[in-house]
């Protein structure tokens, strides 16, 4: 009985410990864009340049028209950005924090619309990747029969 | 009143010992085989051509199935170790060609210039094996790698020329595949080849296995292949009987390890190509899957075994592929060859019978 | 009370093997602290016994015994050893129990170990508990103190001499706290003089424990020795039950091999002083479990030579180190030759000929047909059975004078069998028996050894068995020689009985004498 | 004095004889070094990484070693199991370490049904435990094969198109594990002299050890001692002699599957239908090669082998291409010598086991000769 509450609760243990992990090594990949956005006739113009760090590493440096990327772990990132208007000016620092959706693999977030202050459903938007028609090369599956291909072949092999 | 009740029951307990004997895993394989001969003509395939292949099948692989039996008569076991004989038999084909043999006469000259190889290699693995005695099957898996991998290297250092089948710049090393046209490429399957509209018959190869397994069907009725099935049957026996078991094991491997090399060069001009390096790797479990789903167990095979395993096989490894596409477009025959045969292997070692000994 | 009970009873205890009755209303008691030391010939229903008091499946397996054991008044009934050990009866087998790799210690406490708690064991069940070595090498100490012989507990199995092993068993068997009841089963066999004595000492202490002992030996000075009482056991039935002061090893002896049927060869003929066939001088075989140290027998032309004496001391070696199944040395000359040892083929050449005891082992091809079983020496001896085939070049099998040749024995011998193509496995083992004598009788020996023919087939068939070996000798004037553990059987059919005790030749005597001179010669040796 | 000679030769005989393998080796290595022209330093980086991506799985080895198994070839079995859950990690997007851990998890349950199967026949096939555990390998593989180029994407979800096959169905040749890749072993990393150490990886190796070391004295360790060393004693005894086989291989195939996750980890690319084909093959090889047998293995065999094995490894191909001119026979010599030393190392095992029965009869048949004279 006594080894049986153990046993369920080792289970549980590793199951709670495995949840645990789904929550906090869900990995995304954030897109920052430096582009025009036009929101209800609001019209956000790019920058040009924005410097993207997370955790003070710098993780994109955008000209106007560019689309940088980090990816982070969980569900929610902190990041500053370091935005120049125009050339000569000084850099002005905005911090932020997003929550991205757990299903979500990636999220686009549109900068100047960030920094306009514009609602979240405006400078969000769902990153989709782009259906790469593969070429009809359908990827060669070998099977060697027994398994028994070997070291020789490549590095598939290295141990 | 009890006494034919007995009667009764003894009858179907003979009825269920043979279905026993038979083997459920066998009789599952012969049905499928059966269910996808009946399906066949249903997704588009012709009847005759799939028959034709299966025939085809059969006449390039029987001879290394057959390989298998002398060394499960002597005891031996199966024989993982067939790549030994294969290697000899790849010595063979390449020599030949090497020496400028062509057409029908240099599958000749490959068997005669493998036979020694095969003796050699075979005497050198027999008396291994007579060594371990009880662990045959293991050692023998290794051997067979072991020596494969040897030749991976020989086949790149060993000065072959002919530029058929040697790498053209370096000059040096042997391609690992390259046709046999020129060479003896069906010869065997296109003498008296038999062609009744879509069923092509490959006569020739069908009447030099014939002719082999009649070698061994005779051998076995010889004093010493009765002495050979004896041994394999209880050694000890064979042993207070005055027969010296050490040299009768080491004949099996030889015969064994022959066979092998006569096998690879039956399948390669059925094939059309010699395939070198790691190809024979590939080639003990089939063969051992087959005589197994055949009948054989660890210490009995006969002629039988081999033709029947053999065609089950081979016909499951035909059929699968094109009545599964056209079927359900998906193609698991692979994938159902490997679980099938190592399957069959795996009901082999486990059952009771077979791991006393 | 159980004060009143003894510690043991054993009441009308009966067992057949399959119709085959092996005891017969066995009576039996033992006290606290009694030493039993029970004697018989092999076969007399010793160890059948044994099994039943210590609950052995076979016994289960094979439908049970009748009668009552009852232990401390209350009858008991084992299911498995377990049982039996749980209510107090330990058991030394004749085999060592012993994993090899472990120490004295491990040994003596192995699947009792006591244990420490670990955390992990609250998880994973109690096996994850590790060991507390300390606590187990305490109580293996306290066994081996119990037990009187000094053994080193740190000492691996397989460094030990073999009477170590033996003390580690008897430590083993101590160290548990409910032991009441020890069995030990020829514990000496394997002991030098100085362990043997040691053991007895050992016994003494345990009783003054007591802890009562059952006994079992051939050694009859170590009963006399030791034990309280001595119980005398023949054909199943408990012939002798006294205190052990008011015997003697004559007696015992006496009752050991005595026949209440007197003289049952009718027809026996004086031995024929022939010349010597067979002289085998020096011999030793290496053969385990019957090793032959140093025989010197002769065997004359003609004669039936019976080789008795008590299981283990080597009489079956000697056939089979002859025949060249085990290592031997030493000389063997026949009709003027001398045969080389360890070739089975050049004894086969010089027309001997072999029935081997291990009848599934050595003697059938059990998955083969009776016209294979057979045929297959004298076909791979002398070339019978063949046909020769390309001029010679190659030997066919004729199956057609397989086929006949075995007809005849399965008439001559009376086989009972479907067909010649039946598979030897198939056959009851006194049919399997006769076979193994028609494949000695087709190769047409001069000479042949016939080893336990009679060996766990029934009487029917034994006397079938015997009247074909007697014909055999007396239609073509073969000379046998016969190895069997039942006297009374040598008595039948030889002329000369050879009597093996500790692997050396204790004697040899006409078939005629009495039993008792052959049971003294028996005992005389023994290892 | 001369007696004692000899048998301080014969010892050293006996030492020779008993670790030939490793003694081989290292001539071999010590004879390569030079020829190969690699700098100690590189050498050293990679045994060190070599050593924490492998010895955890050649850990999995030693249980059913003491339990009279022999090689559990079926540890390919525990290594399906660690990639059907990296694939499915991959596909959740689960990344680093708790990528790493889930995996582990994951492979757990997959691994122990796996292993109660694979223990359940090998009982039936007592005495030939090796070959039917090599014919399970192959066996599972066809099953692998079938959920994952069948089942997986079509049963089992999977979504990205990195993992998936065009077709709609079935896993990639090779998946990529970048999100993971040395996710272990970069954490508490330290750089000696140009050598980089992964040092949580070797603390969990480390660990593993001593989980050994204390499963050796608790009462399991020491029934499955007992069951390798003679099974009928051991029944006689009372253990349970088939349940313990079988969590000896449960264990091993359990510790199979998080020693693939940890090389796997390592090499950050996972090829999907031969990374566990050949997994066994090595660390086998690698084992006997510290001078394990069939019967007898121990941790230290395990370090030994790792670095003697994995030398040669990196050794072989640019010797061959010195030696011969071409790198791709040292790749074919490494092959060969893999396959050699597990040859080798199963003949020693099988003679020596005859030996020891001849030996007891020539041992006994010279004491009797003694006694007659």
């Amino acid at each position: 009985m006594r080894k049986w509450v153990f046993r369920i609760g080792a289970v549980a243990l590793l199951v709670a410990i495995a949840a645990c992990m789904m929550v906090i090594g869900r990995g995304h990949t954030i897109y920052f864009d430096n582009k025009k956005l036009e929101y209800e006739g609001q019209t956000c113009d790019t920058y040009r340049r924005i410097n993207v760090f997370v955790n003070g590493e710098q993780v994109a440096k955008l000209s106007a028209k560019d689309r940088g990327m980090a990816t982070f772990m969980g569900q929610k990132l902190s990041f500053d950005i370091e935005v120049t208007k125009e050339k000569g000016d000084d850099p002005v620092t905005y911090s932020y924090t997003v929550n991205v959706p757990y299903k979500e693999d990636g999220i686009i977030l549109n900068l100047p619309g960030m920094i306009a202050g514009l609602p979240e459903e405006a400078y969000t938007s769902i990153f989709v990747p782009m259906v790469v028609e593969e070429e009809d090369a359908e990827e060669e599956i070998v099977i060697d029969e027994f398994g028994m291909s070997d070291g020789a072949e490549g590095e598939a092999a290295e141990p | 009143m009890s006494e034919v009740k007995e009667m009764k029951r003894t009858f179907i307990d003979e009825v269920r010992e043979k279905l026993k004997s038979f083997g459920l895993p066998r009789l599952i394989i012969t049905a499928f085989l059966l269910l996808m001969f009946i399906i066949a003509p249903f997704t588009g395939a012709n009847f005759w051509v799939q028959i034709t292949n299966v025939i085809n099948r059969f006449s390039w692989n029987a001879v290394l199935v057959l390989a298998m039996v002398p060394m499960v008569h002597s005891g031996c076991g199966l024989n993982f170790g067939l790549p030994v004989g294969i290697i000899a038999g790849l010595l063979g084909a390449t020599l030949s060609i090497e020496w400028g043999f062509t057409g029908p006469l240099s599958f000749v000259m490959a068997i005669v210039i493998a036979t020694p190889f095969a003796l050699l290699f075979g005497l050198a693995y027999g008396w291994l094996l007579n060594k371990i005695k009880g662990g045959e099957m293991m050692i023998a898996t290794y051997v067979g790698f072991s020596v494969v991998s040897f030749f991976c290297m020989m086949w790149l250092v060993l000065p072959y020329k002919k530029p058929d089948m040697a790498w053209g710049f370096e000059g040096t090393g042997l391609r690992t595949t390259f046709p046999i046209d020129k060479y003896y490429g069906g010869v065997l399957s296109n003498f008296l080849r038999i062609q009744i509209g879509r069923l092509v018959i490959p006569t020739g190869a069908l009447l030099f296995f014939a002719l082999l397994a009649l070698m061994i069907w005779a051998f076995l009725h010889t004093k010493t292949g009765t002495a050979m099935t004896a041994v394999g049957s209880n050694a000890t026996f064979a042993r207070a009987a005055g027969i010296n078991v050490d040299r009768i094991r080491m004949l099996s491997v030889v015969m064994s390890t022959w066979l092998a090399a006569v096998g690879i060069l039956v399948y390669e001009q059925g094939f059309g190509f010699v395939q070198l390096y790691n190809a024979p790797f590939n080639m003990a479990l089939p063969a051992v899957s087959a005589i197994l789903i055949g009948g054989a167990t660890a210490n009995k095979a006969s002629i039988t075994n081999v033709i029947i395993g053999t065609i089950l096989f081979q016909g499951m490894v035909t059929m699968t592929p094109t009545v599964m596409n056209g079927l359900i477009n998906l193609d698991i025959s692979e994938v159902l060859r490997v679980i099938v045969s190592n399957g069959m292997i795996l009901y082999a070692l486990t059952r009771k019978t077979e791991a006393t000994r | 009370m159980s004060n009143q009970a003894p510690l043991l009873e054993l009441k009308n205890i009966k067992k057949d093997f399959f119709g085959n009755q092996v005891l017969e209303d066995i009576n039996l008691t033992l006290d606290e602290g009694e030493v039993l030391g029970l004697v018989g010939e092999n076969g007399a229903g010793k160890s059948t016994l044994m099994k039943i008091l210590f609950g052995m499946t076979d016994i289960r397996d094979t439908g049970g015994y009748g009668g009552d054991v009852l232990l401390n008044g209350q009858k008991v009934n084992f299911n498995s050893p377990f049982d039996a050990l749980a209510a107090g009866i330990g058991m030394v087998h004749q085999e060592f129990s012993l994993i090899p790799g472990f120490t004295a210690t491990e040994n003596i406490l192995l699947n009792r170990e006591p244990q420490k708690k670990s955390v992990a064991a609250e998880v994973f069940g109690e096996r994850l508990n590790t060991l507390d070595r300390k606590d187990m090498q305490r109580q293996a100490e306290e066994a081996i103190d119990k037990m009187g012989v000094r053994i080193e507990g740190e000492m691996s199995i397989n460094d030990m001499p073999v009477g170590h092993k033996q003390f580690t068993e008897i430590a083993r068997e101590l160290s548990k706290a409910q032991l009441k009841l020890l069995i030990l089963d020829e514990p000496t066999a394997v002991l030098t003089e100085q362990e043997a004595e040691a053991l007895l000492d050992s016994i003494r202490g345990m009783s003054k424990r007591g802890i009562a002992v059952i006994f079992i030996t051939h050694r009859l000075q170590e009963i006399l020795n030791v034990c309280n009482k001595v119980a005398v056991m023949r054909d199943g039935v408990l012939v002798k039950d006294v205190p052990a002061a008011e015997t003697n090893i004559t007696e015992i002896t006496r009752w050991m091999v005595g026949r209440s049927v007197t003289d049952s060869a009718k027809d026996r003929r004086d031995p024929p002083e022939t010349e010597t066939i067979m002289s085998i001088q020096r011999l030793w075989v290496d053969m385990p479990g019957e090793t032959v140290r140093d025989v010197t027998l002769d065997v004359r032309r003609g004669e039936i030579l019976g080789i008795g004496g008590l299981a283990g001391q080597g009489k079956l070696g000697i056939p089979n180190g002859v025949m060249g199944l085990y290592p031997a040395g030493g000389k063997v000359v026949f009709d003027g030759k001398e045969i080389p040892l360890n070739q089975p083929r050049a004894c086969l050449d010089s027309q001997l000929a072999f029935v081997s005891e291990d009848r599934r082992g050595v003697g059938l091809l059990l998955d083969e047909s009776l016209e294979w079983n057979i045929a297959f020496p004298a076909m791979q001896i002398h070339d019978r059975f063949l046909k020769p085939v390309l001029g010679g070049l190659v030997k066919w099998r004729d199956e057609k004078a397989i086929r006949e040749v075995t007809a005849r024995y399965i008439d001559d011998l009376k086989i009972k069998c479907t067909s010649s193509k039946q598979k030897a496995k198939e056959l009851s083992g006194g049919n399997q028996q006769k076979v193994c004598l028609a494949k000695a009788f087709a190769l047409e020996p001069k000479f042949l050894f016939v080893s336990e023919p009679t060996r766990g087939i029934d009487v029917g068939a034994k006397a079938l068995v015997l009247e074909a070996l007697k014909q055999f000798n007396r239609d073509s004037g073969i000379t046998i020689v016969m190895i069997s553990s039942e006297l009374e059987e040598l008595r039948q059919i030889c002329d000369r009985i050879a009597i093996v005790s500790g692997g050396r030749i204790a004697g040899i005597l006409p078939a005629g004498r009495s039993s008792e001179a052959f049971g003294e010669l028996m005992v005389s040796s023994v290892v | 004095m001369n007696n004692k000679n000899k048998t301080a030769s014969s010892k050293l005989l006996n030492f020779l004889g008993n670790n030939a393998v490793p003694i081989m080796f290292i001539i071999i290595i010590a004879l390569c070094i030079p020829i190969s022209g690699f700098s100690s330093l590189f050498l050293l980086n990679e045994i060190v990484t070599r050593l924490s991506r492998n010895a955890f799985l050649i850990l999995s080895l030693l249980i059913p070693i003491m339990a009279g198994m022999g090689l559990n070839f079926g540890m390919t079995l525990g290594a399906m199991a660690a990639e059907i859950a990296l694939i499915l990690t991959s596909d959740w997007q689960i990344w680093g370490i708790p990528g790493i851990v889930l995996a582990m998890i994951m492979s757990i349950p997959i691994s122990i049904v796996l292993g109660l199967l694979c223990g359940k026949i090998l009982n039936a096939a007592k005495g030939r435990e090796m070959i039917t555990s090599y014919i399970i390998s192959f066996f599972m593989n066809g099953v692998y094969q079938l959920v994952v180029l069948y089942m997986m994407g079509s049963i089992i979800p999977i979504v990205h198109t990195t993992i998936k096959l065009p077709r709609g169905y079935g896993v990639r040749a090779s998946v990529d594990l970048t999100r993971i890749r040395k996710a272990l072993d970069n954490v508490l990393s330290v750089n000696v002299g140009g050598v980089i150490i992964p040092v949580l990886t070797l603390l969990i190796i480390a660990l593993m050890c001593l989980i050994i070391v204390w499963f050796r004295r608790t009462k399991l360790g020491q029934d499955m001692r007992a069951v390798g060393l003679d099974m009928e004693v051991a029944r006689a005894a009372g253990i349970d002699v088939e349940r313990t086989r079988i969590i000896s291989i449960v264990i091993s195939t359990v510790l199979a599957g998080i020693g693939m996750v940890i090389y796997l980890q390592n090499m950050g690319d996972m090829a999907t239908y031969s990374s566990h084909s050949q997994i066994g093959m090595f660390c086998i090889a690698a084992l006997l090669v510290g001078g394990a047998s069939v019967d007898k293995a121990s941790i230290g065999n395990v370090f030994l082998g790792v670095i003697l094995f994995h030398t040669m490894f990196i050794l072989a191909p640019k010797a061959g291409a010195v030696i011969a001119g071409n790198e791709v026979i040292g790749e074919y010599f490494r092959v060969f010598v893999s396959y050699g030393v597990i040859t080798i190392a199963l003949v020693m095992y099988e003679t020596k086991k005859r030996r020891a029965k001849a030996g007891m009869g020539a041992q006994l048949a010279a004491a009797q000769q003694e006694g007659e004279r």
